[in-house]
């Protein structure tokens, strides 16, 4: 599998870079071009909505990274694989020996009217940041579509913007996918201190100044931001008759159904450990490391990805919050420590002996373990009612399933 | 932790025992005070949680460390764990009327047990103001007339073989002659007739003494066991039994047969390198041991052969030796079941009539005879019988040797010294009376970081050798301890190479019952007959 | 790489490397004066545990594939190429704790005295030996390289 | 102590006037301080070969009337004279000296039927000796006698005539004391049965051998270490048929690290030889000349403090403290003269006795092998 030619990266994500790291951990001299349709390079997505930041703060990576790691810049986009070669929109070839697609997901956008109003924006990119900035000089009132991850970094740019902001959401509580009732309303809570929260709700119409609701009911408005959420990017891979589902199928080496083409990151969909099944899991260590696996096999060493699970941790307007896995499965048993007082909530779903999802509010300390044993499918049913005891810790975890990083063979 | 019998320790003396025996007003008051520099104390609680007698608290109210002076023991751990060097223990300062009869010790230890009705106990060796001889003896060197010798320069011979020696050599000798080049050669070959009986080889004089698991942790063993090990040397089970974790070490083991005959087996027998029947123990002659059965933990349990959870106790007699023949028999036991290939040691306590005892033991077909004097250690001992029975080591030994050279039996045993070994000079000092090797036992303790409190006996050691608290053994990495043996062993290795580099002597064996080496100072006419050296000041 | 391994059998939670790894990473570096003066806004980079007699201290594993660096979005968690550790730039962070989700071994820490941003085991950078292996009396921990031990 | 030795064999058993002696050990006067001086000789006594032959000397006539009813109590006393002495003016303060030959009495070997004639000599010599009654048995074995002083050996030679003595073997001391004050029994040689010795040096471990040997039956009564070398050769030797060079392996056992490092049958002897006579190990500086009758055996402490020198010339075996002594009496070509190495005894035998000539002095180990059973 070791590559002689060239290599060939579409897209300037998290997945891209941590692919050219790898290779370039393994391999100096591989040509490596990547095509990219973002100008500025390379600012961290998540941190977009950080109004404080300078842009070199943004910076992922080094200013210099791709210069420094010798790596090509070819922008524009890419709009189809033929045989080896990738077909830019200016219809220019860009001939490959393997090649890497990590052009990341899109944002979901609804069938509203007047979405596609000039007031009506998403928030993905840095250019997506940049625009609202602009557009919300002299302007007051903001509605946030959707209550989860984007939707509440939306909502807390807008609020830095000066912004008064109502986030609607069409669930019961934000965060639904991941979020049990108790967690649900401290975390509504919270919001609503900062913005104006309407839940079971949704905009039918969007107009200049003012937001209609399915109920009918009418919020102010200068500027919308559509936040549901992010799909895989499948553009590319479906032109170019690459195999498909809810992302691009990849297998466990990261290769898609067609030969020297891989993909990585969120444009995939990758397996799940606690369902077994692959899904899309669009979060940033998973982008990584799918990237890190593709530049391992690229650069001519095998590796597999084990797989991922869903995990997310957000900050929402100061109250840290933690979801791992399936944090609102109710088939399994629930160990829950809460402490109303000081808006703690931690909740642990214990299934045939193993943790498969768990909820940190307010006290996210040392919830990495949960995240370990997880992934490890440590048996926990010795200690499971400890779990949330002030002592809990490493220590817990048996011997026989502690990291070699702790225990070297003899000290 | 081994004491004399169970009532004992349930009353022993300690302030909380004696709230329990409901005492309403305890007359005693604290041994110690502990002073902390509000300056340095930075409240990190280090103190809290190495104290094990609890002397130490944080008071979260007032977010205060507080002392209890009663419950300190005066071990240091605290002293010596703070990170500020914020504590100091000293003795504590109440006005008892001053008597040099009815004395501040005598005073506490009567309202002690005129609170519990119990013995007291105590640990380690006895504290007592005897005189030390060891300081009234003093050394030779040489001057002028006999070049010293520089032990960094020229070799220096300290290994010792403990066992019995046959008196003479005896060899087949068988000439032929064979031509040589131009002439008739002739070679002499000496066959060797003699079969040397079992000997421990020692690199240097000194050995581990008996301490036992359960008196003391098993990390506290590892630490002695690897350091025989590294050394050359021997460490010694005492009556505890063997973990089989430590039957790797064998060949640096000496095994135990005392008369509890805890954990002895036939493979505990195999593995050793030589076999000490315990009779007794300087520091409790004539008593027996007590290990209360909350310390027969699953792993002593194991190791003694006894269930968990049962007292271990060790008759004050063996009950199968009532006389000197029924030691020859239980010795002969041994040597048949080992084969007649690992010396027998016989270990006694110096009592009065100790040289007539020791030449009957080695009459009774032991290779080695360790004597335990005076000021031996003890996990636990009646305070009573650990201050006022025995003789002094000093005295033992030279009477002990000069008896069996007298009979003319010197060569058929070793004689082991023990009890109060402090340092290399002492050392010195016993071999050139007559002694082999002596057994360190405190000197190693110490070397590992017991600081003296005398508190075996309650199992609560902070410095984790005589407990088998899971909290407290953990304090000693064996790593570490071990070590420290070893440099301990290696300093005063260094230190009898000088002494004897000193006299002019290169090998050990020639200062061995050397007495003419030695000079006694301030020591009564009796005591130099006794140890048979002349008065500092007389000459050859 | 030379790492911190803990010895659970030999740990006895005196917390000493707790005390010094809190005085190396204080202004003053000296411990009665750290302790009153600087005390509330010390954090130690290391965690002691402790469950019945067991105990240990545990600080950054310097993972080699670590999951805190796959998972940090600013680019503030970095594995040096030359020296192999996991380093943390106080200035990049931005308190978004997903390095805390991911460390499996639960060793980094909130630190949100001045700035809401993640802390860990720096491994005292530039001292010989880090200040809480020094600290241990007992050995229970140790600053060596073990072969061997680069997976996790 | 300082002290001057010096030894002379005739291999082939060639008699010679005591005169050489005097000369070698009158050359290195500076080594001693004349409180002290001696000669061993042996074959002096040809006519009365079989006999055992006492020097005595005694501080009065009443402790000479003493012993001599003692030794006639065990003894046939075969003939009995003054030892004949000039008058020398540097020699004072004489005790009386008298020579006894001697046999055993039948009824005597009856008593004590477990033991030999030497055990029987050796414990009637340890009897005066230790009675401290004024008599002192300075040489005890047959054909052979010790003539020692109060006085530079040159002028105690002098005094015991020795010039008018002609013997096949020689060995002199002369003394420079410092442990024992100088009077006639104290001064070397040393003798017991056929055992004398000369030694130049101090013992450290003098205690500890006294103490070894008094376990077999000696009684050290002198207070010189020197003593202690003499029957510890005689215990050895006699008692437990150990060969000269083994006995000297004992007085100077090789190192442990030397004996690690020999052949394992060998390593095992050494090994064994050392572990049984640790306490006849010798320590501390010595050069020691020791005879039997049959051979002439010289050799030094573990380290080579004191000097000794040997030369071998025609039949003639030499050893001395210093060169110098043996050049005196023998113009010495290049090559006859060499120095025992630390562990080598130098060693002159009388050929009749061993037939074969033993070139080997220079190497003391190598002529030996080992085996076990």
């Amino acid at each position: 599998m070791k590559s002689s030619g060239k290599i060939v990266i579409i897209g300037s994500s998290v997945a891209a870079i941590s692919a050219i790291e790898t290779i370039r951990e393994k391999n100096k001299n591989l040509p490596i071009t990547v095509i990219t349709k973002d100008r500025d390079l390379f600012y961290s997505r998540p941190l977009i909505s950080y109004t404080n930041f300078t842009d070199e703060q943004r910076y992922y990576r080094d200013k210099n990274f791709f210069r420094k790691n010798n790596v090509d810049l070819i922008f524009g986009e890419a709009t189809i694989v033929k045989n080896n070669s990738v077909v830019l929109e200016n219809k220019k070839n860009v001939k490959f020996s393997e090649l890497l697609i990590a052009v990341g997901g899109k944002p979901i956008t609804l069938d509203i009217k007047g979405i596609d109003g000039k007031n009506v924006f998403t928030l993905t990119t840095k250019d997506d940041a940049d625009n609202i900035k602009k557009f919300c000089k002299n302007k007051k009132h903001a509605v946030v579509i959707g209550c989860g991850m984007i939707g509440i970094k939306a909502a807390e740019f807008l609020k830095g913007l000066g912004l008064n902001v109502s986030i609607v959401e069409l669930m019961d509580k934000p965060f639904a996918s991941v979020l049990d009732e108790k967690s649900g309303k401290i975390i509504a809570d919270k919001i609503k201190k900062h913005a104006k929260l309407i839940l079971n709700n949704s905009v039918s119409d969007i107009k200049e100044n003012q937001c209609i609701l399915k109920n009918g009911e009418k919020i102010p408005s200068d500027i919308v931001i559509c936040a549901i959420g992010v799909v895989p990017n499948l553009d590319i891979a479906k032109k170019s008759q690459i195999k498909t589902n809810r992302g691009i199928v990849v297998d466990e080496f990261m290769r898609t159904s067609r030969k020297n083409v891989y993909a990585a990151g969120d444009c995939t969909e990758a397996l799940d450990i606690l369902s077994g099944k692959k899904i899309p899991i669009p979060i940033w260590p998973v982008a990584y490391r799918q990237g890190a696996v593709a530049g391992s096999n690229i650069a001519g060493i095998a590796k597999e990805y084990a797989g991922g699970f869903v995990r997310n941790s957000v900050d929402v307007f100061g109250l840290p919050l933690i979801t791992l896995g399936l944090s609102n499965d109710k088939s399994g048993e629930e160990i829950v420590f809460s402490d109303e007082k000081s808006k703690v909530y931690k909740k642990a779903i214990v299934k045939d002996g193993k943790i498969i999802g768990a909820i940190f509010v307010g006290d996210i300390a040392r919830a990495g373990i949960f995240t370990g044993m997880i992934k490890d499918g440590i048996d926990v049913s010795n200690f499971k009612n400890e779990i949330f005891s002030e002592n809990f810790g490493y220590i817990y975890v048996p011997k026989e399933f502690r990291s070699k990083e702790v225990t070297p063979i003899e000290i | 932790m081994e004491s004399s019998a169970s009532v004992l320790c349930k009353s022993s003396v300690s302030v909380q025992c004696i709230r329990k025996a409901n005492m309403k007003k305890s007359l005693l008051f604290p041994d110690f005070t502990v002073t902390r520099d509000p300056d340095k104390c930075i409240q990190c609680e280090v103190c809290v949680r190495q104290c094990a007698f609890d002397a130490h608290s944080f008071d979260k109210e007032a977010n205060k460390i507080e002392t209890d002076n009663s419950k300190c023991v005066s071990c240091l751990r605290c002293a010596t764990m703070c990170p500020t060097g914020a504590i100091t223990v000293s003795e504590h300062q109440q006005n008892i009327k001053k008597n040099k009869n009815w004395t501040e010790k005598q005073l506490k230890e009567l309202y002690k047990q005129s609170e519990t009705g119990g013995i007291l106990l105590t640990g380690m060796g006895t504290d007592k103001d005897y005189k030390i001889i060891w300081d009234h003896i003093l050394l030779d060197a040489a001057q002028v007339t006999n070049p010293s010798i520089d032990p960094l320069r020229e070799p220096m011979e300290l290994r010792t073989y403990l066992g019995a020696k046959p008196d003479r050599i005896e060899f087949r000798v068988q000439s032929s002659e064979f031509r040589g080049q131009n002439k008739k050669l002739r070679t002499t070959n000496y066959e060797l007739q003699t079969k040397l009986p079992p000997q421990l080889k020692l690199e240097t004089p000194i050995l581990f003494s008996a301490m036992s698991y359960g008196a003391i942790s098993l990390n506290t063993m590892r630490a002695l066991a690897r350091a025989a090990d590294e050394c050359g040397i021997f460490y010694n089970t005492g009556e505890g039994g063997l973990p089989k974790e430590l039957y790797k070490y064998g060949k640096n083991t000496i095994v135990q047969v005392a008369s509890g005959r805890f954990g002895v087996d036939s493979d505990y027998l195999d593995v050793a390198a030589a076999v000490e029947i315990k009779v007794g123990q300087g520091a409790k002659p004539g008593i027996g041991g007590h290990l209360p059965g909350e310390k027969v933990t699953e792993e002593i349990s194991q190791t003694r052969m006894i269930p968990t959870g049962t007292d271990a106790l060790s008759p004050a007699p063996h009950h199968d030796i009532y006389s000197i023949e029924d030691l020859s028999q239980l010795i002969y036991s041994i040597k048949e079941a080992t084969g007649y290939k690992k010396p027998l040691s016989v270990k006694v306590a110096a009592v009065h009539n100790i040289a007539a005892i020791a030449s009957g033991i080695v009459r009774a077909g032991a290779d080695i005879v360790a004597i335990d004097g005076l000021r031996g250690g003890t996990g636990a001992a009646p305070t009573r019988i650990r201050d006022n029975v025995g003789i002094p080591i000093e005295l033992a030994i030279s009477a002990v040797d000069s008896r069996l050279r007298e009979e003319g039996i010197r060569n058929r045993a070793s004689i082991i010294a023990a009890g109060g070994f402090r340092n290399s000079a002492d050392v010195v000092k016993a071999i050139a009376l007559g002694a082999d090797a002596v057994y360190i036992g405190t000197a190693a303790l110490v070397a590992m970081g017991c600081h003296l409190c005398q508190k075996c006996y309650t199992g609560k050691c902070n410095w984790g050798i005589a407990t088998q608290d899971p909290y407290l053994v953990k304090r000693l990495n064996p790593e570490i301890a071990a070590r420290r043996l070893v440099n301990l062993i290696k300093a005063w290795s260094h230190e009898i190479k000088e002494i004897m580099g000193g006299m002019g002597i290169n090998a050990v064996e020639s200062l061995r019952g050397n007495r003419l080496r030695l000079r006694g100072f301030d020591l009564h006419e009796n005591e130099l007959k006794i140890l048979d050296i002349k008065p500092a000041g007389e000459s050859m | 790489m030379k790492k911190i391994y803990f010895n659970e059998e030999y740990c006895m939670a005196c917390r000493l490397c707790e005390i010094a790894c809190l005085v190396a990473h204080s202004k003053s570096k000296k411990i009665i004066k750290a302790y009153k003066e600087e005390f509330p806004s010390l954090t130690p980079r290391l965690i002691i545990e402790q469950k019945g007699p067991l105990s240990f201290a545990i600080q950054c594993r310097h993972c080699k594939d670590a999951p805190c660096v796959e998972a940090c979005v600013t680019g503030a968690m970095k594995r040096g190429k030359k020296t192999g550790a996991v380093s943390h730039d106080r200035e990049k962070c931005v308190g978004c704790w997903m390095c805390i989700m991911s460390c499996p071994f639960g060793v980094i820490l909130m630190d949100t005295k001045e700035k809401k941003v993640a802390t860990k085991c720096d491994l005292c950078e530039d001292v010989r030996e880090p200040a809480c292996v020094d600290a241990c009396p007992n050995e229970a921990l140790v600053y060596k390289e073990v072969k061997g031990s680069e997976k996790k | 102590m300082g002290c001057s030795i010096a030894g002379i064999i005739d291999e082939k058993g060639n008699r010679f006037s005591g005169e050489k002696i005097i000369c070698a050990i009158k050359k290195m006067y500076l080594r001693a301080n004349g409180l002290g001086g001696g000669f061993a000789g042996y074959g002096i006594y040809p006519e009365n070969s079989d006999d055992f032959c006492f020097h005595i000397i005694y501080n009065d006539e009443k402790s000479r009337e003493n012993t001599e009813s003692y030794l006639k109590h065990d003894f046939e006393i075969v003939k009995e004279e003054p030892i004949p002495t000039r008058t020398v003016k540097a020699i004072v303060n004489r005790p009386l000296l008298f020579r006894y030959f001697l046999r055993v009495k039948d009824e005597i070997k009856k008593q004590f039927y477990e033991m030999t004639e030497e055990d029987i000599v050796m414990r009637s010599v340890m009897k005066i000796n230790g009675a401290q009654a004024g008599a002192f048995v300075i040489s005890s074995g047959k054909n052979m006698g010790i003539f020692k002083g109060v006085g530079y050996a040159a002028d105690i030679g002098k005094f015991y005539k020795l010039e008018e003595y002609s013997g096949y073997c020689w060995i002199a001391h002369d003394r420079f004391p410092t442990n024992t004050p100088g009077w006639w029994g104290g001064a070397h040689p040393f003798g017991l049965l056929n055992f004398s010795i000369v030694h130049n040096g101090e013992i450290s471990s003098y205690g500890i051998n006294k103490r070894y040997l008094e376990e077999f039956g000696y009684r050290l009564t002198l207070h010189t270490d020197s003593e202690a070398i003499l029957y510890l050769f005689d215990l050895l030797l006699r008692k437990h048929k150990l060969p000269m060079s083994l006995a000297h392996k004992v007085l100077c056992p090789p190192l442990w690290s030397e004996i690690e490092k020999m052949p394992e049958d060998e390593r095992k002897f050494y090994e064994t030889l050392r572990i049984i006579y640790g306490s006849a190990l010798i320590n501390g500086p010595s050069a020691i000349i020791v005879s039997d009758g049959k051979m002439m055996f010289g050799f030094t402490d573990r380290l080579k403090l004191r000097p000794l020198v040997a030369a071998r010339n025609g039949s003639k075996f030499y050893l001395a403290s210093e060169e110098c002594a043996i050049q005196e009496i023998c113009p010495l070509k290049k090559g006859d003269v060499f120095f025992p190495k630390v562990g080598e005894p130098a060693i002159g035998k009388l050929r009749n006795t061993e037939q074969t000539r033993n070139k080997g002095t220079r190497n003391g180990h190598g002529k030996f092998r080992f085996s076990s059973v």
